[in-house]
């Protein structure tokens, strides 16, 4: 009989088939049954059902989140098959390691061309752009509290600036913001339907809505581009371990970083990468030499403090 | 028609589509006069009532009070009372607040109002309950608030439907008794819809008895009761019982085997279908053996009434038992019992005949 | 005759304790043992689904994330935050504003409905009812089509913003509204035409008769109407998420706090804050229809409106701007849902009716919607309706009553937020022998059903008390089974109000997102919360388009229970006619 | 306790709460027999009823079947057929429907429910009327499907609750004699619960007065009327005068200035305070000079009530004034008038005398 696999994942729902066909191509007595949302939503059900857990698998997910359930003790730990011939970025460098990296999902502002010449906005190049006041109450971008795109934002920017000019950066980003939005695609999704002429959003989303027909240019701002990974990882106590290693071991396999690369531009294998439309030609120079350990560290601290800076935008209204 | 009287209705006629409520009716009311309206429920009552306030238009018909043409005038310029069959209390106001109601258009200072209430109040007997709501009286206490609200106004004219017919029986016949004093202290001409006998004969100055929409007799409850114009009105207005009989020759009648005098005075001639009736306390028992319309009777059943007793007497010549009612004091020198048979006597002055059959 | 010898002949002294035994149990048959038994079970199941998951609530909001009891420390850090106690004001400040504006619109248009001569009642009535068939996010939805930066009237709104308070009225304002109608129709159908007369019989005037006698008896329908509406607009969430921009209120927070923070107590606590006001309000209303009940007479003739040229004109203006309005909302969204790419390519299409390329679980959410709501009306019926039978007639059992009805009126007080979080905690629990529930289908169901019991409850309960209580002496007298009486007669005579909890319980089960939105899971994923994530995932287009599936479902749903109401039960309730 | 008796109650209490709505009671119904339970609203008539029923436990007391204990048997192994005050039909049942309802579960074939229905309907009068629904049906014919329903299943004993009084006067004195027939024809041992003492006296053989959950009396309905036991009786049971007098010499009552005399009878010794009491319909007018207890009234008011007149009758020494009922026949040769002087008598055999103060 068929092994059936609950796996937790935040890839995106259009590609879930995609994903789950390639893998049964290979290893068709497994079924998968997916359990999709978006970062923070999956996440806050994996910590919910942390004595109880659902879930046989995480394939798909923040890693940044998947440290935190690793602090919780909630990952099996297990080297995939090939796991050495990772870039050590997308590692994790534990003795006995409980997540591997998949690719990496990379910042990225949407423009939208038709609303901003409407408005007379310019085309910005740099994070440092969007705090001019021309922009005011034209940016939509993610709340890091409950996206997983928006905290990589803001943990970029006070890793590029440094802690106090990050803060200060934000300070002055804020005040042209008219919203924050819970989901890291949204921005994007708004821009690509002319609410918001610019979005800070992630780049796979930027690029699907210029490729079904929005008018949108992709920024890459110039002072480099915050990254997130996607991970995989095993639940700690699964009663289907044979079933969940053989996942873990295909989804750091060749095979399936081809398959990330379909919408990722960088992925965990070295050498496989190829170029992906509307995406810059090197995008790794771009993306920052981001520190997971500290932003999985700070994170509460972080978000503490960017939530009594701007969790209440409406009050000034 | 006469100048004298309060209010003159002259052909009122009623129609609710195609249902004919009212026929026909015409009626004289004098000033200071306690009229009843009493029927069997749904024969038109109310819907006189109602076209008496101005609360419905007459199909067709004039309405004239102290000669004037009042049909078309709007209730706000009628003068009457009104108390509805079920109140109709404001339930959100107090006793005072519902009294005061109709005070308030009439431009009075608010001691005067106070002043008023306090002594309608005092009048139905209620003093103190100003502060109460409807919901705090009882069924009696409530239908005296809905009086006092009525007489505030001081109204020429005071409208009663079935101001009692919600209460227990005995709350009723107190009350019967106060509304009938309340009325003769203040002399408002009144008006009062029942369907209850008892009441119209004891309060009423004049009884309209109505049936089907049609007036069938006008006059006070003595005469309504003693000298019923038509067998629906006997029947309505007390006991009775009907023989069909025959006009047999001067002043007497054939019912079956029998031979019975009676009173002349309605007009048949020899061979006229009629209807004698007789009121169940009307028979005689203790009767000499000459006298007129004696018969021999069976006794069929008695049933204790308490005060009398009731017998159901089987007559030779007749189908249906008749009924007679026997005082107890009376009963106790008869001694009568059941299968007994009696001698009893159908007077002749108290034999009614309408022609006609029923 | 001569069987009265076949009675049981039993000893013939009694001391005390034999007869508190026979009493409680001797003279009980077994058919009345077994109907017990059915209701012991009734009160347990409602403990654990509503009592224990609430209390599990509770607990967590003074405990901390090891779960040590720390007092009332998550409060003072609740209103330490400046962020978080802002969202009260916020809160507050939306529900009263929403519950001013719809008690007043609801209260001119029932009277419209009912009190005037304007034609075209019935239509305008079924217009005026229909937000309650689509979920609350549908307004939403529908809000940022035409009032969004992109919308097609912002200009309306002269420059203001409508996300934020502005939106989250106007959404809050559209779903709560049928609510309020309905309630203050049943308010004003209340006329007592007897009142009428006597003002007009006294001289009164027509203002001084609608401030003394319409106004008054209608006062407890309002006063109804606007605790009803905020709560409402207090606990939800949906209207806030998608349209309410930055503005945070009270249930919004809980979602964040534990979606986006992963801090149930936090969620935990916010969610008892949440708790009081709806408590509060349903304690004044409970108040209030008692006193309510005392005041209504029986014997009130209905009263018919008269012509009233000005008035009626005026009134039929309201009623068709109003029934505009709505219909303008919904249809934006029905048109919204076929533009293929809003604002940039608006040919039609299906394209956004394609959810399996969507987040939210796609078309298997909608069918799972309709399989759960299925199942909420069928086994939720049965459960209320026989449960409720049994505290109306059945003998005896006095206390266990007393608590059921305390149960089955309780979730009334609990916004469906605070119920789904509870019943996280609750059934999630692993030393929770039933945690077997969580994440299937079933526990949906149950959520769902004890989200909705106490309307289906009191409408069951009025229905059965509207029968004669002496059914169940006749039948004892006649020496027939309770449960025969029950089929026999009590169901067929209630049909009318089994069908109207079932139809209840479809609607809500198909429109609600609160209380499931923490409970779902992947093969469970719901129609209503797949609108939500939609949204949230900026897919606006096909979320309007998953309402409005929504939303036909419930009409047609609806549409059966008017063809059961109408077709089928005229012929089997013959006996009603005269 | 005797061993003939149908049915026995013993020292029956009910308390519901602190209310004790049933203190005591103890009764013997006989086979057959046709009794009433007669009292104000709320004096605990159908608590009795149901007890008896078993649809409710008394809190102490024992009630006996032909010597069997049955205080604890439950309803189903009773034999007794109920009707409600308000019937209780069943409104989506027609009436075949609800008259056979019983009989399901007797085992009974088809054909024979049939036959049982149709028999049944005979009896109360409705034939034909088997797939009629109940709303269609007038109260009257409600009531008699009510009482075929009991009958279906042949009860020893029939429990009828106030079944007449949802009805309009005139058809339940029809439907009185009915049940009464029908009573009589079956031989089924009755109870009936009323708070209509005409109902009561006219169809009972027995009647158990209650007043606040105790028997004031148990009788035949003339030894009620006419000798009541308590004054409670005495004015609910008819109309009474009382008076408050002193014993003042063997057989003789002072009232104010009034000395009357009396049928001894009574044990009351010389200065004793007690009630005396006559009923209106016992006050003679037409009596010779010598007669005794004869005294001088002035006449206060008349009310007409159709077949015999009220008078108002104040006496010197008296401060509430007595009724005194005069039949028309009577009231023909006296031509009393308001404000006239009367002597009228108090026969010694029609007064009542009750101990202690009331
Ligand atoms: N507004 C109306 N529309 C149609 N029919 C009416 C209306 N009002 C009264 N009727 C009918 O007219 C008839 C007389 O009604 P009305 O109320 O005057 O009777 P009533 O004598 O007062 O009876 P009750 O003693 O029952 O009050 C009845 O048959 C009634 O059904
Ligand atoms: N189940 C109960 N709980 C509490 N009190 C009750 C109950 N049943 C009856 N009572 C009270 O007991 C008293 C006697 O009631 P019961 O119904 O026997 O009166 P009744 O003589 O039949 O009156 P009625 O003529 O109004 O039917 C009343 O005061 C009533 O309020
Ligand atoms: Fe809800
Ligand atoms: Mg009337
Ligand atoms: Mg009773």
């Amino acid at each position: 009989a068929k092994t059936e696999l609950t796996v937790y994942t935040a890839i995106e729902a259009e590609d879930l088939k995609k994903y789950a066909a390639r893998f049964n191509d290979v290893h068709p007595d497994i079924k998968i049954n997916w359990v999709r949302d978006s970062t923070g939503i999956v996440t806050a059900k994996l910590l919910a059902e942390k004595d109880n857990p659902q879930a046989d698998v995480v394939w798909g997910l923040a890693a940044t989140s998947l440290m935190r359930l690793k602090n919780e003790n909630m990952l099996a730990s297990y080297k995939p098959a090939g796991y050495d011939q990772l870039s050590p970025k997308f590692r994790d460098n534990d003795e006995a390691p409980t997540w591997t990296g998949m690719d990496a999902w990379i910042a990225a502002v949407c423009y939208n061309t038709v609303e901003s010449e409407k408005l007379g906005l310019p085309k910005p190049t740099s994070w440092a752009d969007l705090t001019k006041p021309v922009y005011q109450g034209h940016i939509i971008m993610p709340n890091p509290n409950s996206s997983g795109t928006g905290f990589l934002d803001v943990s970029s920017w006070l890793q590029i600036f440094g802690e106090k000019e990050g803060w200060e950066y934000m300070d002055g980003l804020h005040k042209n913001i008219s919203r924050y939005t819970h989901s890291g695609s949204k921005p994007c999704k708004l821009a690509a339907s002319g609410e918001t002429p610019i979005g800070i959003s992630f780049a796979f989303r930027a690029a699907k809505s210029k490729a079904s027909g929005a008018p949108l240019d992709l920024v890459f701002p110039k002072e480099g581009l915050g990254w997130e990974m996607e991970a995989t990882a095993i639940i700690k106590g699964t009663d289907k371990l044979k079933a969940a290693q053989t996942l873990a071991d295909w989804a750091s396999s060749k095979e399936a970083n081809e398959l990330y690369n379909e919408g990722y531009a960088v992925v965990a294998r070295p050498g496989i990468a190829k170029p992906i439309q509307y995406f810059p030609k090197d995008p790794e120079s771009l993306m920052i030499d981001n520190d997971f350990e500290w932003s999985a560290g700070a994170r509460d601290e972080i978000l503490a403090e960017w939530q009594s800076r701007y969790d209440s935008k409406s009050e000034a209204k | 028609m006469s100048n004298q009287a309060y209010l003159e209705l002259q052909n009122i006629h009623q129609m609710f589509g195609t249902h004919q409520a009212l026929q026909d009716v015409s009626l004289n009311i004098q000033e200071g006069e306690f009229v009843c309206f009493l029927g069997p429920s749904g024969c038109g009552k109310t819907s006189l009532l109602r076209i008496i306030a101005g609360l419905d238009m007459p199909t067709s018909g004039e309405i004239f009070q102290a000669g004037n043409n009042i049909t078309q005038t709007p209730i706000k310029h009628r003068d009457f009372g009104i108390v509805f069959q079920s109140y109709a209390l404001f339930p959100n106001l107090n006793v005072a607040d519902n009294i005061a109601y109709g005070l308030a258009s009439q431009q009075f200072s608010r001691q005067e109002k106070h002043a008023r209430v306090r002594e309608l109040l005092a009048t139905v007997g209620l003093s103190g309950s100003e502060g109460k709501y409807p919901a705090q009286l009882s069924g009696g206490q409530q239908q005296r608030v809905a009086l006092a609200r009525a007489l505030a106004t001081s109204p020429g004219l005071l409208l009663l439907d079935e101001p009692l017919s919600a209460l227990d029986a005995r709350v009723r016949s107190h009350l019967r008794q106060e509304i009938k004093q309340l009325q003769e202290k203040l002399g408002v001409t009144t008006i009062m819809v029942t369907h209850d006998q008892e009441e119209a004969l004891t309060m009423a100055d004049k009884i309209v008895v109505m049936n089907h929409g049609v007036i069938e007799q006008i006059g006070s409850p003595q005469n309504v009761y003693t000298h019923p114009s038509t067998p629906f009105v006997a029947e309505f207005v007390g006991e009775m019982n009907f023989f069909k009989a025959q006009h047999s020759g001067a002043g007497m009648m054939q019912s079956g085997a029998l031979i019975l005098q009676c009173n002349p005075g309605t007009e048949t001639t020899f061979g006229d279908d009629v209807q004698l009736a007789i009121r169940p306390e009307d028979i005689r028992f203790n009767c000499r053996a000459d006298a007129e319309n004696t018969l021999e009777a069976n006794v069929l059943h008695l049933e204790f009434l308490g005060s009398r007793v009731r017998s159901l007497l089987q007559i030779d010549s007749h189908e249906t038992p008749i009924i007679a009612d026997i005082s107890m004091n009376e009963m106790s020198g008869l001694n009568l019992a059941q299968g007994q048979s009696i001698r009893c006597q159908l007077p002749a002055d108290r034999l009614h005949i309408f022609g006609g059959q029923a | 005759m001569n069987q009265s010898n076949t009675a049981t002949t039993e000893p013939s002294q009694h001391n005390t304790a034999q007869r508190l035994f026979s009493n409680l149990f001797g003279r009980r048959s077994l058919d009345e043992w077994s109907l017990g038994s059915v209701l012991i079970i009734g009160v347990l199941a409602l403990f654990i689904c509503v009592v224990l998951p609430i209390y599990t609530l509770l607990s967590k909001s003074v405990e901390n994330r090891a779960g040590d009891f720390i007092a009332l420390t998550n409060f003072s850090q609740f209103f330490a935050t400046p962020s978080l106690y802002n969202s009260i004001n916020n809160s507050l400040f939306i529900a009263l504003l929403s519950t001013t504006i719809v008690t007043s619109l609801s209260f001119l248009t029932a009277y419209g409905i009912s009190r005037t001569r304007i034609p075209f009642k019935g239509l305008f009535r079924t217009i005026l009812v229909l937000p309650i068939l689509a979920p609350s996010l549908l307004p939403a939805i529908s809000l940022v089509y035409l009032f969004g930066n992109q919308g097609i009237i912002k200009e309306l709104l002269m420059g203001e913003s409508i996300y934020g308070p502005i939106g989250i009225i106007i959404g809050s304002c559209f779903w709560t509204f049928p609510h309020a109608l309905m309630i203050m129709l049943t308010a004003l159908a209340n006329t007592d035409a007897r009142l009428y007369e006597s003002a007009e019989v006294l001289g009164a005037s027509p203002i001084r008769t609608f401030f003394t006698v319409t106004l008054p008896a209608a006062k407890y329908g309002i006063i109804s109407v606007a605790f009803v509406v905020f709560t409402l607009v207090i606990t939800d969430f949906g209207v806030p998420k998608v349209i309410g921009g930055q503005f945070n209120v009270l249930a919004t927070d809980i979602y964040k706090q534990v979606i986006g923070q992963q801090n149930f107590e936090m969620g935990a606590t916010v969610s008892v804050i949440l708790l009081l006001p709806a408590i509060l309000t349903f304690l004044t209303d409970r108040w209030l229809q008692r006193k309510q009940s005392a005041l209504l007479t029986s014997k009130a003739v209905p009263w018919t409106a008269p012509k009233r040229q000005w008035l009626d004109r005026v009134f039929l203006g309201l009623m068709l701007l109003v029934s505009f309005i709505i219909l303008s909302i919904i249809l934006m969204a029905v048109y919204a849902s076929l533009v293929t790419f809003w604002p940039y390519n608006l040919s039609l299409s299906l394209k956004n009716y394609n959810f399996d390329l969507m987040d939210g679980g796609g078309w298997a959410a909608y069918w799972n919607s309709i399989q759960m709501a299925t199942f909420t009306a069928i086994i939720g019926t049965g459960f209320i309706f026989f449960q409720s039978y049994l505290v109306a007639k059945l003998p005896g059992f006095k206390v266990l009553k007393w608590f059921f009805h305390l149960f089955a009126i309780l979730p009334l007080a609990v916004p469906g937020l605070v119920l789904g979080l509870a019943y996280i905690f609750f059934f999630n629990s692993p030393n929770n022998p039933l945690n077997g529930i969580y994440g299937t289908m079933t526990i949906l169901v149950v959520c769902t059903i004890s989200h909705f019991y106490t309307v289906c409850h009191l409408t069951a309960t009025t229905a059965l008390k509207q029968i004669d209580g002496e059914f169940e002496s006749v039948s004892a007298s006649l020496k027939v089974p309770q449960i025969k009486t029950f089929w026999r007669v009590t169901l067929p005579v209630c049909m009318p109000a089994v069908l109207d909890i079932a139809s209840y319980l479809f609607v809500n089960a198909m429109t609600t997102v609160s209380a499931v939105v923490f409970l779902y899971s992947y093969n469970t994923s719901l129609a209503s919360v797949a609108v939500l994530n939609m949204d949230d995932a900026g897919d606006i287009a096909p979320a309007a388009a998953m309402a409005v599936m929504i939303m036909l479902t419930c009409m047609l749903a609806r549409l059966v229970h008017w063809l059961l109401g109408n077709v089928l039960l005229k012929n089997t309730q013959t006996w009603r006619k005269k």
